[in-house]
């Protein structure tokens, strides 16, 4: 039960910034942007958070600065590929060299050389809500004396589920990804959907960073973001752009990971080859898509851009 | 940071102008561990000897194709020693050692089976330093269970992971050592998961010798309130409470000692230099007296001075340590 | 049509020496149009002639490079949709402005969504309206199903409640009547009428003379982007339009003699054919036809044409059956064994499936004759060859510009057409030669979206095949177009040949009839 | 007629390398500018890497040297991308096509002129391998080739780790695995005496040459090439056209990753000799994707975005040389990317404004 419990903490510790990036990938693609640049918004979200963290103190306030770190790169994304209309791809390879570019050459400014951020005290780190709420070390504490951005996250899934799906904002958004065209002939202003969608991209992106270097660690380094973008893209493809199955698509990967942990325990009375191990979560999310998906399909837009009176 | 030796030629007529450089494995000189530490010395040696005596600089790798253009870059700039830091650049460095055998080469942290002879290797006794914070993990565990988290496996981290689990059966028989591998210097979330699951599984103290995977498992002592041992630098800042010692490295004093050799003249290629406890060149954190006890301390230092003396021979690796036990 | 609902004292729209450039190309030179309160107005041209342009510009998608529009009177400066919906302007796009995964009512609130507390859209309210909506002007729709799963003339109704939604009293209508049906053109002939009897106006594009016949009071003809003439339609003949459209005399009947049919090269036996929710729309279909013949298939659109042709095409998995060309079964052969036995296809959709339009013009000549030794030699293109043989289809066909270099996307589709048949054609000739027996060209909607030149040019092709011995079957959705060029007429439904008849005997009604389901006649 | 074609191309051509031009130009002001905030020189910062790239044979070597690779995992996505699939792969076909490489450099004994060839293809078979599974996911089961490569790059990361460490490629007390035999060695040794003694040259850039040259071969005169164009263009014409859709996504995804496993095997016959147990993905493959999309996918064009690449990467590190914080290539290089973004649309319009230009003259 305890390992049970603990297992499920770990699965809500990887999840978690994956699903804040994979959420902001639904947002994007939903409105017809590739967003591949998400591995670097969320980098500079993390060095952002991370970095205001020291200075400022409050964890919420440095939260937030990782979110709009993380939304300033989407809107350099929005520019090109909105404005622009520059292909996607090259747009998004082109943030995540860029960011990462950016956010160690900042560190290094601000931190004297360094390519890391000072540690974060404790009580400068997010909340954990529920701290002290049960017993130490019961499965209910091991479960859910998680970092406020735990609880968010899945607060998200709900509010972007929300607004994608039952208010203006949402329809509207999901209308200028599949038809751009004929949001346009309705008066809808293609362009400042897009952006907005973009940015909420980027500003989610940025948060899964910063719930890295806030709440899992308490510091930047340049390894902590290190493929999360790219996995979180691939949750929001194999959740099939919908903000529920890409959660769900992250929780399989964060429970994948935690099973490779719990394997790795040598109390447990079989070993298995560390790199074997480390497999576990490639290879469970090759086969579960083998075995559940079938072709699924993309916002019809997606990836195309829109300019008004082109054909 | 250092300039280059552009003013070579103004100086011809004075004393010798000595530049000795070093290149960082992917870690960067700011990691927090053995490459800072590594600068650190360089910057001292050139503090002691002003610039006029000797130029220190380095070059940090991004990749580990990087390794062997850098290591060439500084043998281009006439380099009097080459540092290579970590036994990540053992290849690149022999690989030079053998093209510019007028060269002089130091290697930290890997020796090689025919030492070349214009490369020194610094190697050190991590398993001691090891060794002594089991001592302490043994004398301070409640629950008689300690955690080991290493890395990726290998000779460095073997010498961590056996020197610990000797120390802690040294201080308290009954204690169990928990070993788990992350097979990542990474992740730290992998080690926060991992000191997770030690911690609930009884484990009170965790070593982890594994990078910034070791940043993840101080973050789960300060969140699990268990007790967390660093290693390489002294971690006590990353969590003042918990970080109860370090197994310190001082790669700083062995660099500053190996620049001065070569100042002075007393400089000599090819050796195998081990920094032992008796040299200083391994040891515990100072800010250990914040968190253990005197009487541990004291302890320590006597099986210390026994380590020093030879009576207490520290084991490397699996096999030395299965021998111990017998 | 005499339609008494026009209040000559209300100009609604007054276009007024519009023109639109792009780039140096002028789409629009000069164009006057009025249109008064209750009417009916035609805009009739070419492929090209700038009519959608024009209307764009009505509509605010486009801003005219110089003239002025007035709306009920007022000088109105069209700088967006938003612009023009506020002054009551509807349009129905000539290629559907729908968003495929929504449902209906989604569609149709778009952009202007009734709104409950937090933001939400408020749905019910949405689907009332659009029910109350449809009553009101018989445009029947069911709210909650999705754009993907209707019918395309379900779909243009969605479109017309899209407008009349936003309060539209101008309703702009692009080409509506291309993807319908007979029986589809005449309800949107009587919802046209409804609109009218409500005040409200109505601008219709369409290539189809007897459609401005059936439905526009007014006509105006735009040729090359020059504006012609407004003339009263029921004072001017159908030719007299066509002239004016094309500048000169056109024949609308397709001139052919006589069929000689001889042997059967096609014969199809019991075929069934499952689409791809499973479900079998061709369904134990039984059918041939001979050399020297145009067999004409019609029917309703999603009565397993498209599904028959694939199947007999080698793109689609049949269930079970027989196919038969020229004696020789080729029941579930891949695309190129089909092709090699004697079929030959221009294809429904040439963006999909025709062309491949990134490819250049000499490119899709060869599509699917690179691995001729003509073409390329173990594995290795022969260019000069390939291209050569370009240049020679291009010429033949006229296909413009004749740069058999340029992508086939650069090309109008009518052009885009000539370089299908143009390949189609000379496969035809040299399979034949080389076979000594007849080929099979199947045509589905060969010329949809054409102009009356292009459609002239597609129909004689067409006959001239069958001239030449070899065996034709023509799917379409025009009845008109398939009682005009074919030999024999066969009519689907449901997956079933439901009667076969000779051209000559067929009248509209017994085949819309049929078409629909009605009882057989023979 | 025909000449007139050729100028236009022509002209087209000269445009398209003049708009990468600007955008590596934008690119360095806004390193620059990012120096200047970083209060470093910009000047001397970039002629450190001019110097360090240009200053000497040995230099031009090593920055070859660096490229090469580069130019193979970007022609193998660049290819991937003219056959309508994005092959986020490279990394790990590089990480396969290395692993075997160093078994069969290592684990067999030949005579060179058999070793080196049969190294080569064994290893580009491997990585093909691993790129037609992808391939083969897609076509079989639908399954995004994105996250299939994706996962398989993590799968390859850990299979190379654990065969370095657990099989006899290990080298005792060592990260590296053992080494490949000289006669599986493709270093030019009478060119290494010239440059330097350490630097790697080797073949690996005739060869990559070569692959260039052939892949364009296959992309745009054969049969094949028409087939995985015509895939990429518009899957539903190609099956019209009696083309094996399938088929065709799994060679080309196999011939990808081919391309990427022959840069692993390059980059360990001519310069490491053997692979090393990696800490952190090495990003052959995803700097292969910058490489690529400056090269606007056209296979010739990456010979040249992947000397760049190279350059950047060899010569940045020489920034530190006069104290300037290397990232600033990253910061370079992300720019130069975001400039190639909107300069194929800049270019896109001027052509079409030129054409539509051209015609109105002509009528
Ligand atoms: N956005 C545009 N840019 C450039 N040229 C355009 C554009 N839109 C239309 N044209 C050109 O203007 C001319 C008129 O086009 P338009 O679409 O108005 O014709 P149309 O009369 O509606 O033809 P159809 O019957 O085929 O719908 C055509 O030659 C077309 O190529
Ligand atoms: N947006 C545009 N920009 C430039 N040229 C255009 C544009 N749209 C159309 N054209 C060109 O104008 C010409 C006519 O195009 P148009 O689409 O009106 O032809 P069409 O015969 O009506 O074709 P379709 O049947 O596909 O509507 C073509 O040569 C086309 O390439
Ligand atoms: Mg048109
Ligand atoms: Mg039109």
């Amino acid at each position: 039960m305890e390992d049970f419990a603990l297992i499920l903490s770990t699965t809500l510790m990887y999840s978690t910034p994956l699903i804040f990036a994979a959420l902001g990938g639904v947002f994007s693609e939903n409105s017809g942007i590739i967003n591949i640049g998400i591995e670097g918004m969320m980098t500079i979200g993390a060095f952002a958070g991370a970095a205001a963290g020291v200075i400022i103190g409050n964890p919420w306030i440095a939260f937030m600065i990782g979110g709009i770190a993380g939304g300033i790169f989407a809107l350099i994304h929005g520019i090109a590929t909105i404005s622009f209309n520059a292909d996607h791809t090259i747009s998004g390879v082109a943030i995540n060299l860029l960011a990462p570019g950016v956010a160690l050459f900042a560190s290094k400014i601000m931190f004297d050389g360094a390519t890391m951020t000072p540690t974060i005290p404790m009580e400068n780190k997010i909340p954990r809500p529920l701290n002290g709420l049960f017993p130490s070390g019961s499965v209910l504490d091991i479960i859910f004396n998680s970092y406020a951005t735990v609880f968010l996250a899945f607060i998200l899934v709900v509010v972007v589920w929300y607004v994608l799906y039952k208010t203006r904002f949402g329809l509207r958004v999901r209308a200028v990804g599949e038809h751009p065209g004929s949001a346009d002939t309705l008066g809808i202003n293609v362009a400042l959907t897009r952006y907005s969608a973009v940015i909420i991209s980027g500003v989610l992106a940025g948060l899964g960073g910063a719930s890295m270097s806030l709440a899992v660690v308490s510091s930047f380094r340049p390894t902590l973001i290190s493929g999360q973008g790219y996995i979180a893209i691939a949750a929001v493809i194999f959740g099939k752009w919908r903000p529920q199955w890409a959660m769900a698509a992250c929780l399989l990967f964060g429970f994948s990971t935690a099973l490779s942990v719990y394997f790795g325990n040598p109390e447990l009375p079989f070993s298995i080859n560390e790199n074997l191990l480390s497999m576990i979560p490639y290879i469970v999310t090759l086969i579960v898509l083998v075995i559940f998906v079938k072709s699924s399909k993309a916002p019809a837009a997606l990836g195309s851009s829109y300019k008004k009176g082109e054909r | 940071s250092p300039k280059s030796g552009s003013e070579k030629d103004k100086k011809a007529e004075g004393e010798k102008v000595f530049k000795i450089g070093m290149v960082t494995d992917t870690g960067g000189v700011n990691d927090e561990s053995f490459n800072q530490s590594a600068w650190a010395g360089l910057e001292k040696l050139q503090k002691e000897y002003g610039k006029e005596k000797v130029q220190v600089k380095y070059l940090e790798s991004k990749q580990d194709a990087d390794y062997v253009p850098n290591v060439e870059t500084l043998v281009d700039e006439d380099t009097d020693l080459i540092i290579g830091v970590g036994f990540k650049l053992a290849d690149a460095i022999e690989e030079a050692a053998k093209s510019y055998s007028d060269k002089q080469f130091a290697l930290i942290d890997a020796a090689y089976e025919k030492q070349p002879e214009n490369v020194t290797s610094l190697l050190f006794e991590d398993n001691v330093s090891a060794y002594l914070t089991g001592l302490i993990a043994g004398r301070m565990t409640e629950t008689k269970k300690v955690g080991f988290i290493g890395g990726i496996s290998g000779e460095v981290i073997d010498r961590f992971d056996y020197g610990f689990r000797a120390g802690v059966e040294a201080a308290n028989p009954n204690a169990e050592v928990t070993v788990q591998y992350a097979n990542s210097f990474t992740d730290a979330a992998l080690g926060k998961s991992i000191a997770n699951q030690m911690h609930k599984n009884g484990n009170d103290i965790i070593f982890s010798a594994a990078g910034a995977v070791g940043i993840g498992a101080i973050e789960a002592a300060k969140e699990n309130n268990k007790k967390a041992i660093g290693v390489d630098q002294d971690q006590n800042k990353l969590a003042p409470d918990n970080v109860i010692t370090s197994a310190m490295k001082n790669i700083d004093v062995a660099v500053l000692n190996l620049g001065k050799s070569i100042i002075d003249g007393t400089y000599k290629g090819g050796q195998l230099i081990v920094n032992t406890l008796d040299m200083d060149g391994v040891g515990i954190a100072p800010t250990s007296k914040k968190n253990v006890a005197p009487d541990v301390l004291e302890y320590v230092k006597g099986e210390a001075e026994k380590i020093k003396s030879g009576d207490i021979k520290v084991p490397q690796n699996e096999k030395e340590y299965k021998e111990l036990k017998k | 049509m005499n339609n008494s609902n026009i209040d000559y004292s209300q100009k609604v729209v007054e276009m007024k020496k519009i023109t639109k450039m792009f780039g140096n190309f002028v789409a629009n030179d000069n164009i006057d149009l009025t249109v008064h309160k209750g009417e009916v107005h035609a805009l009739l041209g070419e492929n090209g002639a700038g009519k959608s342009t024009l209307m764009n510009i009505l509509y605010g998608l486009y801003h005219q490079t110089s003239g002025e529009i007035h709306i009920n009177g007022n000088l109105v400066n069209m700088d967006n949709p938003n612009v023009a919906i506020s002054n009551g302007i509807g349009m129905v796009h000539q290629h559907f402005m729908l968003v495929q995964p929504f449902t209906v009512a989604q569609n149709i609130i778009l952009g202007t969504e009734p709104i409950k507390g937090m933001g939400a859209i408020d749905i019910k309210k949405a689907v009332k309206d659009v029910e109350a909506l449809s009553q009101k002007y018989g445009l029947y729709v069911d709210p909650n199903k999705k754009i993907e799963d209707i019918t395309v003339g379900m779909q243009q109704r969605v479109e017309i409640l899209k407008a009349l939604y936003r309060g539209a009293e101008i309703l702009i209508l692009d080409e509506p009547t291309a993807v319908l049906t007979p029986q589809e053109i005449q309800e949107l002939m009587q919802i046209i009428r409804n609109l009218t009897r409500e005040g409200k106006s109505v601008i219709i594009i369409t290539h189809k003379l007897k459609e401005i016949k059936a439905s526009a009071d007014y006509c105006t003809i735009i040729r090359r982007g020059k504006y012609i003439d407004t003339v009263k339609v029921s004072e001017s003949s159908e030719d007299d339009l066509a002239a004016k459209m094309v500048g000169r005399e056109v024949n609308f009947k397709v001139d052919k003699i006589e069929a000689k049919p001889q042997e059967v090269v096609l014969q199809i036996k019991d075929l069934t054919v499952k689409d791809n929710r499973k479900i079998s729309v061709v369904d134990e279909l039984s059918l041939e036809v001979k050399a020297g013949e145009i067999l004409g298939v019609a029917g309703i659109d999603g009565n397993g044409q498209s599904e028959l042709v694939e199947a007999l095409t080698g793109l689609r998995k049949s269930e079970s059956g027989s196919i038969k060309i020229n004696g020789q079964e080729v029941f579930n052969k891949k695309p190129k064994e089909m092709f090699t036995s004697g079929i030959k296809n221009i294809p429904e959709d040439r963006h999909k499936r025709g062309l491949i339009l990134d490819f250049s013009v000499a490119e899709n000549m060869v599509l699917q004759n690179y691995k001729d030794h003509r073409f390329s030699k173990n594995g290795i293109l022969n260019k000069d060859a390939i291209d050569k043989y370009a240049e020679a289809i291009v010429e033949r066909f006229d296909v413009r510009p004749t740069d058999h270099t340029t992508k086939a996307r650069s090309l109008s589709g009518g052009n885009q057409q000539k370089v299908i048949i143009g390949r189609e054609v000379d496969n035809i000739e040299i399979s034949r030669a080389a076979t000594q027996k007849a080929q099979l060209l199947i045509a589905t909607q060969p010329t949809r979206g054409l102009d009356v030149g292009a459609i002239e040019f597609v129909h004689k092709s067409l006959v001239k095949q069958r001239d030449e011995g070899n065996a034709v079957l023509l799917v379409s959705l025009e009845l008109d177009e398939v009682m005009n060029v074919s030999d024999r007429i066969a009519v689907i439904y449901e997956g079933k040949i439901v009667g076969i008849m000779d051209a000559k005997d067929a009248d509209e009604n017994t085949l819309g009839l049929m078409m629909a389901g009605g009882e057989e006649h023979e | 007629m025909s000449s007139n074609t050729k100028k236009k191309k022509m002209s087209l051509a000269d445009n398209a390398v003049l708009f990468s031009l600007i955008s590596i130009i934008l690119g360095l002001i806004v390193g620059a500018i990012a120096l200047l905030l970083a209060g470093e020189d910009p000047i001397v910062a970039y002629s450190a890497m001019l110097e360090g790239v240009f200053g000497k044979p040995k230099f031009i070597a090593w920055t070859i040297i660096r490229s090469t690779p580069l130019i193979l995992t970007g022609l193998s996505i660049a290819f991937a991308f003219k056959t309508g699939l994005f092959n986020i792969g490279a990394e790990g076909q590089f990480i396969i096509g290395a692993l075997v490489a160093t078994i069969v450099g290592a684990g067999v004994q030949l005579p060179a002129i058999i070793h080196i060839p049969f190294t080569l293809l064994v290893a580009g078979f491997a990585g093909g391998l691993w790129g037609g599974f992808a391939g083969w996911l897609k076509s079989k089961f639908g399954i995004n080739e994105v996250i299939a490569t994706i996962m398989l790059n993590w799968i390859a990361f850990y299979l190379s780790n654990f065969m370095i460490k657990s099989t006899w490629l290990a080298r005792p007390n060592s990260e590296a695995s053992v080494s490949i035999h000289d006669s599986a060695s493709i270093g030019i040794d009478w060119l290494t005496g010239l440059v330097g003694p350490a630097t790697k040259v080797n073949w690996g850039i005739i060869i990559s040459i070569i692959l260039v040259l052939i892949i364009a071969f296959i992309l745009f005169k054969t049969t094949l090439g028409f087939e995985l164009r015509g895939v990429g263009y518009n899957k539903f014409g190609a099956e019209y056209g009696g083309i094996n859709v399938s088929s065709s996504i799994l060679k080309s995804m196999a011939i990808a990753g081919l391309l990427a496993g022959i840069a692993g095997a390059i980059q360990v016959m001519g310069v490491s000799g053997n692979v090393t147990i990696l800490a952190a993905q090495e990003g052959y493959g995803f700097d292969g994707i910058a490489v690529a999309l400056i090269a606007n996918s056209n296979p010739i064009g990456v010979i040249f975005s992947g000397l760049l690449f190279g350059a950047f990467k060899y010569g940045g590190t020489k920034m530190q040389a006069v104290g300037a914080p290397s990232e600033v290539i990253n910061i370079v290089i992300g720019s130069i990317v975001y400039f190639i973004a909107l300069s194929s649309v800049l270019r896109m319009m001027y052509v079409k404004f030129r054409d539509k230009k051209n015609k109105g003259g002509n009528v």
